[in-house]
């Protein structure tokens, strides 16, 4: 594999299904890639519009919301 | 996320940028997947320059306050999913029709309103520095002032000049 | 808090009766104290004794004090001891040997003093003269050789001159002692009473001080200038000797008495005991004391040229190895036994042969010969060994006729001594026994005139050196005891161990040969008195030293106490005896782990380092086990490329031992421990795992088992039957048959047994005293229909105690048997119960932050990929941060305590912890806030191990990055953070069942019997559900009374409401607070309630597969179950298991249907025994004892045959019946089964919860049995707080399982509904009623009605959260046009704080 | 006390999970607990596990 640009990728994960999905993901040791920065929200709808562009402005290269 | 998504390509930044997957607390490698899927799609798209958008996501910020879009927000799920008070079920086409027309006004107005902060501009400027048509520039200026949002200063030679009213 | 923790702790007894119970338990001592131990392990590395350690099954050695592990609860430090040593007991005075040898060991001489000088003044000498009964003791003796005790007492004392050990004295009192007599016995009482802050003056008749050590004791044996030395010890107490100072004319008792307050006499035996021969009094003839003393007091003595010396004890041989030295040309001892019984030392015989003295043995002295007065001749006779006498012992007879004469020119008899009481004739009321000795009391020494004692050999008559020493020390004792006017024996009877308990001998323990002693060349002796035994160098001492068994595991030598500085070390802790008083008791012993060593010869467990147990390969990858979880092999730490399991070692095996049931857990541990084996290799480990079924059978472990095989781990289906180790590479040779009959040999680097479970003897033993039935395994014997009952009322039992099974299951039992004995005492609930306190909120409001980041390394999960010190170093500088650590485990309990204090020390007021995840140690972390004072609420994680290390364990540094990144947003985040306060709100203890089949009914019963108003809903029209079509459990119990009889009684309840032909159809509320709308025959009913158990039940799957349906001989199994009887004349009966199950559409075993479908084939051959029955089946599950009846059908004849995934059976229709075609493996061909019947095993599936979960809102899994909130350890919760669930609605189980799962449900319920109030979680959302506009967003967007309009006077509409309902989504937040809500510790400003955080400014 | 009065503790033998598991139930439902383990620590077997299936959690 070439070297990629590795992007950064503010991700919002829902307390109780993402955010455990993630947990499990790393329970099960299944790799992926060290781009996303992770903000826990009780609820993937506890994400405002204003939270992605503030995302945008502050630099991220993608949001990812995921409940 | 679709209003966002909606104005984020309004402004020219790929909606891609913004991804919604749901994932289950079951579902680890699912989850993997999908950081693998995101992380590949935003590498291909290359890093995202906040400068260059600058102007852009302020506009967007200002839609998404606008007490308009909040409402539509807010209403969307409502909308579509219950009945009216003439226990109709609104057509969802009308609404999403509803809600493109909102946005769309809502984030021109944001872009005169962030080009206006710093001083009046001609429509002509105002044009020039948010690439929209004129035609549309007069539109939306006129929305703006009869929301009181706007409204003219003063003449620079024959040009009329606007101000923004708004904070 | 309510559980009180007995740790060390053994039952003894239970009696009384269910509801009041006394048991009496015996407590050991930690020996440390827990409210001061801080765990630092100061103590533990100077702990001299190195133990294999359990935890680590014996592959890493641990000290005698520590902890089980690092984690251990309680936290705090333990001391293993047991009885005290063998070498101790044996030793007269009591010395502490193991601890000076391990003191020696350790290479600290001044401590090995210290601790022999605890009871001995004299350490040189005893280190060369005593006659060790302590290596005679040393349970070395049974490995190879016992441990030269002596020897490295005197390189102890060799190394560090014993007059510099400081004694600590009592200040000294006014009264004073007069000893008689300078030996061991007077020396030792001086030292002793010295100590005691006594003073004595020693008498001593003889010219030069020490008795018998100077003058009878030759100087090669002991060199005068060490009894000297040691004799200065006692001097330099103070204590005066008068040499030349005999009792007798000059100095009488009487004087003495005038003088001193008490006298001990201590005179010893220095009179010669004559042979009582003709002729002994002639001139050449001399007594061997008298001839020792003079050449030990002058240095030189009359020595003839042919001597010949009587009797055989080491003053014998000490005569003839000084008449040697003195010049003398022949010297021949005559003793009259064999070398066997000679008392002299062996290795004091040796060296006199070595020496040239001849030994005459069986020979006695008859009469000397003498010529003019002088003695020229021994006429001797010989001897034989007679018979045993009664007291065992056989005693030498002379041989008529064997007279025989030796030539000698000094004749010295040595056989034995006595005391010269000349000097004590004229003391009135001393009483003498006919041995001459003195007679005093046996524990005091006090003889009958008062104030005078008597010890030493003038008590005993001649004895040790160490005896005469001990009974200074009594002496002692006895005299201070006499000045205080106290009694003198109470309290003093030694203690006797019948029946020492000592740390086993382990069967592979390392054979060690005893270091050999240097000792002076033999041609360097004669004419000598330099001392012969040259002793150990430093090195030879500390090897002989560490062949110390450590027999009493902790060696008291009093290591820790000086390192411990918090003072928490206490040797002298006594047992404490308690008597408990209980209603109900539950028994979680466990079982023991099989041992592979009994079948050694096979497995080779011993002989191979690289052929381990299960646990000991768990140890291995663990990461806090003994390589640190880096996969190596213990033989020589190299990677293994090859790695076998062999399965069912110790289970499923009546052969080799009597453990004929499946342990249940194995196949899945070993996959488990195949594929994380895999992970932590690199890549191309080959992990094969050798198996005759593979038993997956729990819920989604089939999913496990198909995913192993997708990363590569392979299965043989094969017992090995040869196993052979290659001596060159330590690799190991497998030797197998495959299904084929190919026999294939395989090598591997290493070998894993799949060890079983198996009954523990001291499990068995208590259930024994407690007079709880065993079955034929010796687990605890229940019913199938009540499932954690013991045979004896009250007293219950969970886990494998009971029977093989894994971690969920065991934990259903445990709920279950308490939910059992919290029924046996609902009357008194809540009597005994505490409340705990913590510390009060500091209010922190408007204070700057101070920010505490602690950085765990979760042993290696995260230390071994990211970068600790750097994150933590990284902390230290980010805004609001005071305060930075790394941890090896934050979670631990010492780390707890350690962050409290932290929190205290440097006044944080914000915590972030960069660990785990919040999800599964949030809870954890909050608690220690609240411990110090903090809002719980002041708390954010960075989760740097689930979703970071563990998901990027292959790039290092960008791990350390992201994490850095983390720790800067929870920062970030945490500097905003508010301090919430959590609302309690009341509980209503109503509790709904949904679900009437016998998990339902169990639970609604087991509600309303612990008296909560119930409502069960069924929704069909009546109770009993999937149970009624079932006959009899496995074990032979009728289901159909059991279900009728459950039936009746749940109908009879009259806190129990039955609803049938009801539904669920909405539910709103929370834990405490339900609002369940059920819908009653067309009507809806709203019951409010405090819990759910949700018991909707699963069902036999109906098939299209094997003709089902369109042949009436095709039947699904609980079709044949009621109507077995309509088909008796079935002469061939197939049986095709999982039909429906293990397949792409359901990948689950169904769990129930083997032992359903052998449980019919056994019904059919009994009734008619030449029916031909086969089962066709995947792999046979009988799991736990059910194995027992796979094994009877066999025996009975019931053919079964294995057929794979993809090569199903293939039935088609005849004209008289069905044929079914099967691939036989092992024929390795396709056979035909003509069929009169066929049975189908169809899968068990989930019954429709589709309205329950979502009413409940609980998730589902794929095959939509409903999620519970831990696989592992939560098997009973929901997701959602306040449900629970039991039954086949979490999975198909038999009805066992069904009962102790409802009985769980009802378990876990209870605890919500016993409490007055429930607290709630305060992140909820928050409205600013000045932006409210009233608009009814919030409303209309919330899903659980939390948030509603309310009037508001003068001011319309506002908005109100309802905050028991809110679960914090926060969608009323967004979806609010005026942005008037709030989220609750997830606020706007926090998020965005951690959003622009996420980017690092540099 | 007398000998039929019914008494609100409950003593649990055996400190693993399953021990462990007994305790907190009864000590939350309102009976005081005797946890009695033989050994220094509770934990019992489950803590030398490095992982547990089927989801491979760490077992402390």
């Amino acid at each position: 594999m070439t070297e990629k640009y590795e992007p950064k990728i503010l991700a919002f994960l829902c307390n109780w299904c993402a955010y455990a999905g993630a947990d499990l993901a790393g329970v099960s040791r299944f790799q992926y890639p060290p781009t996303l920065r992770v903000i826990r929200t009780m609820c993937s709808g506890r994400v405002d519009p204003l939270y992605v562009i503030e995302g945008f402005k502050s630099g991220y290269d993608a949001v990812f919301v995921s409940g | 996320m679709e209003v966002v998504a909606k104005l984020l390509e309004l402004a020219g930044i790929k909606r891609d940028r913004v991804q919604l997957r749901r994932v289950s607390a079951a579902e680890g490698a699912l989850f993997a997947q999908y950081v693998n899927d995101v992380s590949e799609t935003t590498a291909n798209l290359g890093p995202f320059d906040k400068d260059k958008y600058q102007l852009q996501l302020a506009a967007i910020e200002r839609a998404c306050n606008t007490r308009r879009l909040r409402w539509l927000i807010g209403m969307e799920h409502h909308l579509q999913n219950h009945d009216n008070v003439y226990e109709t079920r609104t057509n969802p086409d009308l609404v999403i029709e509803t809600l493109d027309e909102a946005i769309e006004s809502e984030y021109h107005k944001g872009l005169l309103l962030e080009v206006l902060k710093d001083g009046p501009l001609s429509v002509r400027e105002m044009a020039e520095k948010t690439g929209m048509p004129v035609y549309t520039v007069s539109k939306r200026l006129n929305e703006l002032e009869s929301d009181g949002m706007a409204e003219f200063d003063s003449h620079e030679g024959t040009t009329p000049k606007f101000i923004s009213l708004a904070a | 808090m309510n559980i009180e923790l007995l740790t060390n702790t053994q039952v003894q007894s239970i009696d009384g009766d269910p509801g009041h119970f006394k048991a009496k338990v015996r407590q050991l001592p930690r020996y440390v104290d827990i409210s001061k131990c801080t765990s630092c392990g100061d103590c533990e590395k100077v702990c001299p004794v190195d133990l294999k350690s359990e935890y680590d099954e014996g592959l890493a050695t641990r000290k005698a004090i520590g902890r089980k592990y690092t984690q251990a609860i309680p936290g705090t430090y333990n001391i293993q001891k047991s009885d005290p040593a063998p070498c101790l007991l044996a030793c007269p005075a009591g010395l502490n040997v193991q601890g000076y040898v391990q003191m020696v060991k350790m290479g600290k001489y001044q401590r090995a003093l210290e601790i022999i000088m605890e009871d001995l003044p004299l350490p040189g000498v005893l280190g060369r003269v005593c006659p060790h009964g302590c290596e005679d003791a040393c349970r070395r003796c049974s490995v190879d050789e016992p441990v030269a005790i002596r020897d490295l007492k005197r390189l102890a004392a060799d190394m560090y001159d014993p007059r510099d050990i400081v004694i600590e004295c009592l200040p000294q009192r006014e009264e004073t002692v007069a000893i008689v007599g300078s030996g061991p016995a007077g020396l030792s009482a001086a030292f002793f009473l010295a100590k005691k802050g006594i003073k004595s003056t020693i008498y001593e008749a003889l010219p030069q001080a020490g008795g018998m050590l100077r003058v009878g004791i030759p100087d090669h044996r002991l060199p005068p200038e060490i009894l000297d030395k040691e004799i200065q010890v006692v001097t330099n107490l103070g204590v005066e000797i008068k040499t030349n100072t005999p009792l007798g004319a000059d100095l009488s008792i009487d004087d003495l008495m005038k003088d001193y307050k008490s006298v001990f006499l201590a005179i010893g035996a220095h009179k010669g005991i004559d042979m009582g021969i003709p002729g002994e009094k002639v001139n050449g003839v001399v007594q061997g004391v008298k001839f020792l003393k003079e050449v030990n007091l002058t240095g030189k003595t009359k020595v003839g040229k042919k001597v010949a010396i009587v009797g055989g004890g080491n003053v014998a041989i000490d005569v003839s190895r000084a008449a040697i030295r003195m010049g003398a040309d022949e010297v021949t001892i005559v003793y009259r036994r064999t070398i066997k019984e000679m008392p002299a030392f062996e290795e004091e015989i040796k060296a006199a042969q070595d020496e040239g003295i001849k030994i005459r043995f069986l020979a006695a002295p008859q009469e000397v010969i003498a010529e003019d007065g002088k003695v020229v001749g021994l006429r001797c006779i010989a001897m034989e060994m007679g018979e045993a006498d009664s007291s065992g012992r056989r005693s030498p007879i002379p041989v008529p006729g064997s007279e025989f004469e030796i030539e000698i020119d000094q004749l010295i008899p040595a056989i034995g001594q006595r005391p010269d009481l000349s000097s004590l004739e004229n003391i009135t009321g001393l009483e003498i026994s006919r041995w001459s000795t003195v007679e005093t009391n046996d524990i005091s020494f006090a003889t009958d005139v008062e104030g005078i004692f008597a010890g030493g050999d003038l008590q005993t008559g001649p004895w040790t050196v160490i005896g005469a020493v001990a009974q200074g020390k009594e002496v002692a004792e006895s005299i201070e005891r006499f000045f205080d006017g106290t009694d003198m024996v109470v309290g003093r009877d030694p203690i006797r161990y019948d029946d020492p308990q000592y740390r086993p001998v382990e069967s592979d323990e390392p054979l060690m040969a005893r270091e050999a002693m240097p000792e002076l060349p033999i041609e360097q002796r004669q004419g000598s008195f330099k001392e012969v035994e040259l002793g150990y160098n430093e090195e030879s001492g500390k090897k002989e030293a560490s062949r110390c068994l450590n027999c009493s595991f902790c060696c008291e030598c009093g290591e820790c106490v000086t390192a411990c500085l918090a003072g928490a070390i206490d040797h002298d802790e006594v047992v404490q005896e308690k008597e408990i008083e209980i209603g109900a008791v539950i028994l979680t012993t466990g079982t023991d782990v099989f041992e592979p060593d009994k079948l050694d010869e096979f497995y080779l467990y011993n002989q191979s380092p690289n052929v381990l147990t299960s646990l000991e390969f768990e140890r291995i990858l663990s990461a806090t086990g003994p390589t640190e979880g880096h996969l190596t092999r213990p033989g020589d730490d190299k990677e293994p490329e090859k790695i076998a399991w062999l399965q069912c070692v110790g289970s499923r095996d009546t052969n080799n031992c009597n453990n004929g049931y499946c342990s249940s857990v194995c196949c899945m541990y070993a996959i488990k421990e195949a594929v994380i084996s895999k992970e932590h290799a690199p890549a191309g480990l080959d992990c094969a795992i050798f198996n005759m079924d593979i038993r997956t059978f729990g819920k989604d472990y089939e999913k496990y088992y198909e995913r192993s095989k997708e990363q590569g781990v392979r299965y043989v289906r094969s017992r090995v039957h040869t196993i052979t180790e290659i001596p060159e590479t330590g690799n190991l040779l497998l030797k197998y048959v495959t299904d084929t009959g190919e026999i294939v040999e395989e090598e591997f680097d290493m070998v894993v047994l799949s060890v079983g479970m198996e009954a523990s003897k001291s499990a068995i033993e208590m259930a024994k005293g407690l007079e709880i039935e065993l079955n034929d395994y010796n687990f605890v014997k229940t019913d199938e229909i009540a499932p954690v009952a013991t045979s004896r009322p009250g007293i219950y039992v969970a886990g494998v105690m009971q029977g093989p099974k894994d971690i969920p299951y065991a934990i259903m039992e445990a709920s279950a048997a308490a939910c059992s004995a919290g029924k046996d005492l609902v009357e008194v609930r809540g009597t005994l119960v505490k409340e705990k306190v913590f510390p009060t909120e500091m209010d922190v409001t408007g204070e700057e932050p101070r920010v505490g980041v602690f950085v765990c390394n979760c042993g290696i999960n995260i230390g071994g990929i990211a970068d600790v010190p750097a994150i933590t170093e990284y902390a230290k500088s980010l805004p609001n941060v005071v305060y930075s650590e790394e941890n090896l485990f934050s979670c631990s309990q010492d780390t707890q305590e350690k962050i409290a204090e932290t929190i205290k020390k440097e006044k944080l007021n914000r915590v972030v912890v960069a660990a785990c995840s919040p999800l599964t140690h949030e809870p954890l972390f909050q608690e220690t806030m609240k411990n110090a004072g903090l809002n719980p609420f002041l708390f954010d994680m960075a989760n740097i191990r689930n979703q970071c290390t563990w998901v990027h364990s292959g790039e290092k540094d960008k791990a350390t990055e992201k994490s850095k990144d983390l720790v800067r947003m929870s920062v970030a985040r945490a500097s905003l953070l508010e301090q919430l306060k959590y609302l309690s709100v009341g509980v209503s203890n109503p509790v709904l069942v949904v679900g009437g089949g016998v998990a339902g009914m169990t639970a609604a019963l087991n509600l309303a019997d612990q008296g909560f108003p119930t409502t069960l809903i069924e929704k069909s029209d009546e109770l009993g559900g999937s149970a009624r079509q079932i006959k009899k459990t496995w074990k032979g119990e009728d289901v159909q009374s059991f279900v009728g009889d459950l039936i009746a009684k749940v109908k009879k309840h009259d806190q129990l409401e039955v609803l049938t032909n009801s539904e669920v159809v909405d539910a709103h509320g929370f834990i405490g607070n339900f609002e369940t709308t059920v819908k009653v025959a067309d009507e809806d009913r709203v019951i409010e309630h405090g819990a759910v158990v949700v018991a909707t039940g699963g069902q036999a799957t109906d098939t299209e597969e094997y003709l089902y349906g369109k042949n009436p001989r095709v039947t699904r199994w609980h079709d044949l179950e009621a109507n077995l009887e309509k088909y008796p004349d079935a002469n061939s009966v197939v049986f095709i298991q999982c039909v429906g199950s293990r397949d792409d559409n359901r990948p689950y075993c169904s769990k129930i249907c083997c032992t359903a479908s052998i449980q019919q084939a056994l019904e059919i051959k009994e009734k008619n025994p030449e029916a031909n029955v086969f089962i066709l089946h995947r792999d046979i599950r009988t799991f736990g004892d059910r194995e027992s009846i796979y094994q009877e059908a066999r025996e009975k004849g019931v053919l079964f045959i294995r057929y794979e995934k993809d090569k199903k059976p293939v039935v088609t229709e005849t004209k008289d019946g069905l044929e079914v075609s099967i691939f036989d493996p092992i024929l390795q061909r396709e056979v035909v089964i003509e069929a009169d019947l066929l049975n189908l095993a169809t899968a068990i599936e989930s019954c429709d919860n589709k309205s329950v979960s979502s009413a409940y809102k609980l998730p589902v899994n794929a095959e939509n049995f409903i999620m519970e909130a831990h696989a592992k350890l939560r098997p009973v919760d929901c997701v959602t707080d306040g449900v629970f669930i039991c039954g086949m609605a979490h999975y198909p189980k038999p009805i066992g399982e069904s009962v102790a799962q409802a009985q769980a449900a009802v378990s876990r319920a209870t605890t919500v509904l016993t409490k007055q109030t429930v607290e709630v979680e305060p992140i909820v959302s928050e409205v600013n009623t000045d932006l409210c506009i009233g608009c009814g967003l919030c409303e209309a967007t919330c899903c659980f009605s939390a948030i509603n309009l309310k009037p508001v006077e003068g001011q319309g509409y506002k908005a109100e959260t309802t905050s028991a309902l809110c679960k914090g989504c926060g969608a009323c937040s967004v979806a609010c046009p005026q942005q008037a809500i709030n989220m609750k510790h997830f606020k706007h400003e926090q998020i965005i704080a951690a959003i622009r955080a996420g980017i690092a400014a540099s | 006390m007398a000998s039929n009065e019914v008494i609100g503790s409950v003593m649990v033998v055996g400190g693993g999970i399953a021990g462990m598991q007994s305790s907190l139930d009864l000590a939350n439902s309102g009976y005081y607990v005797y946890l009695v383990e033989e050994s220094s620590a509770i934990g019992g077997v489950m803590a030398q596990l490095d992982k547990t299936f089927p989801t491979n959690d760490c077992t402390m």
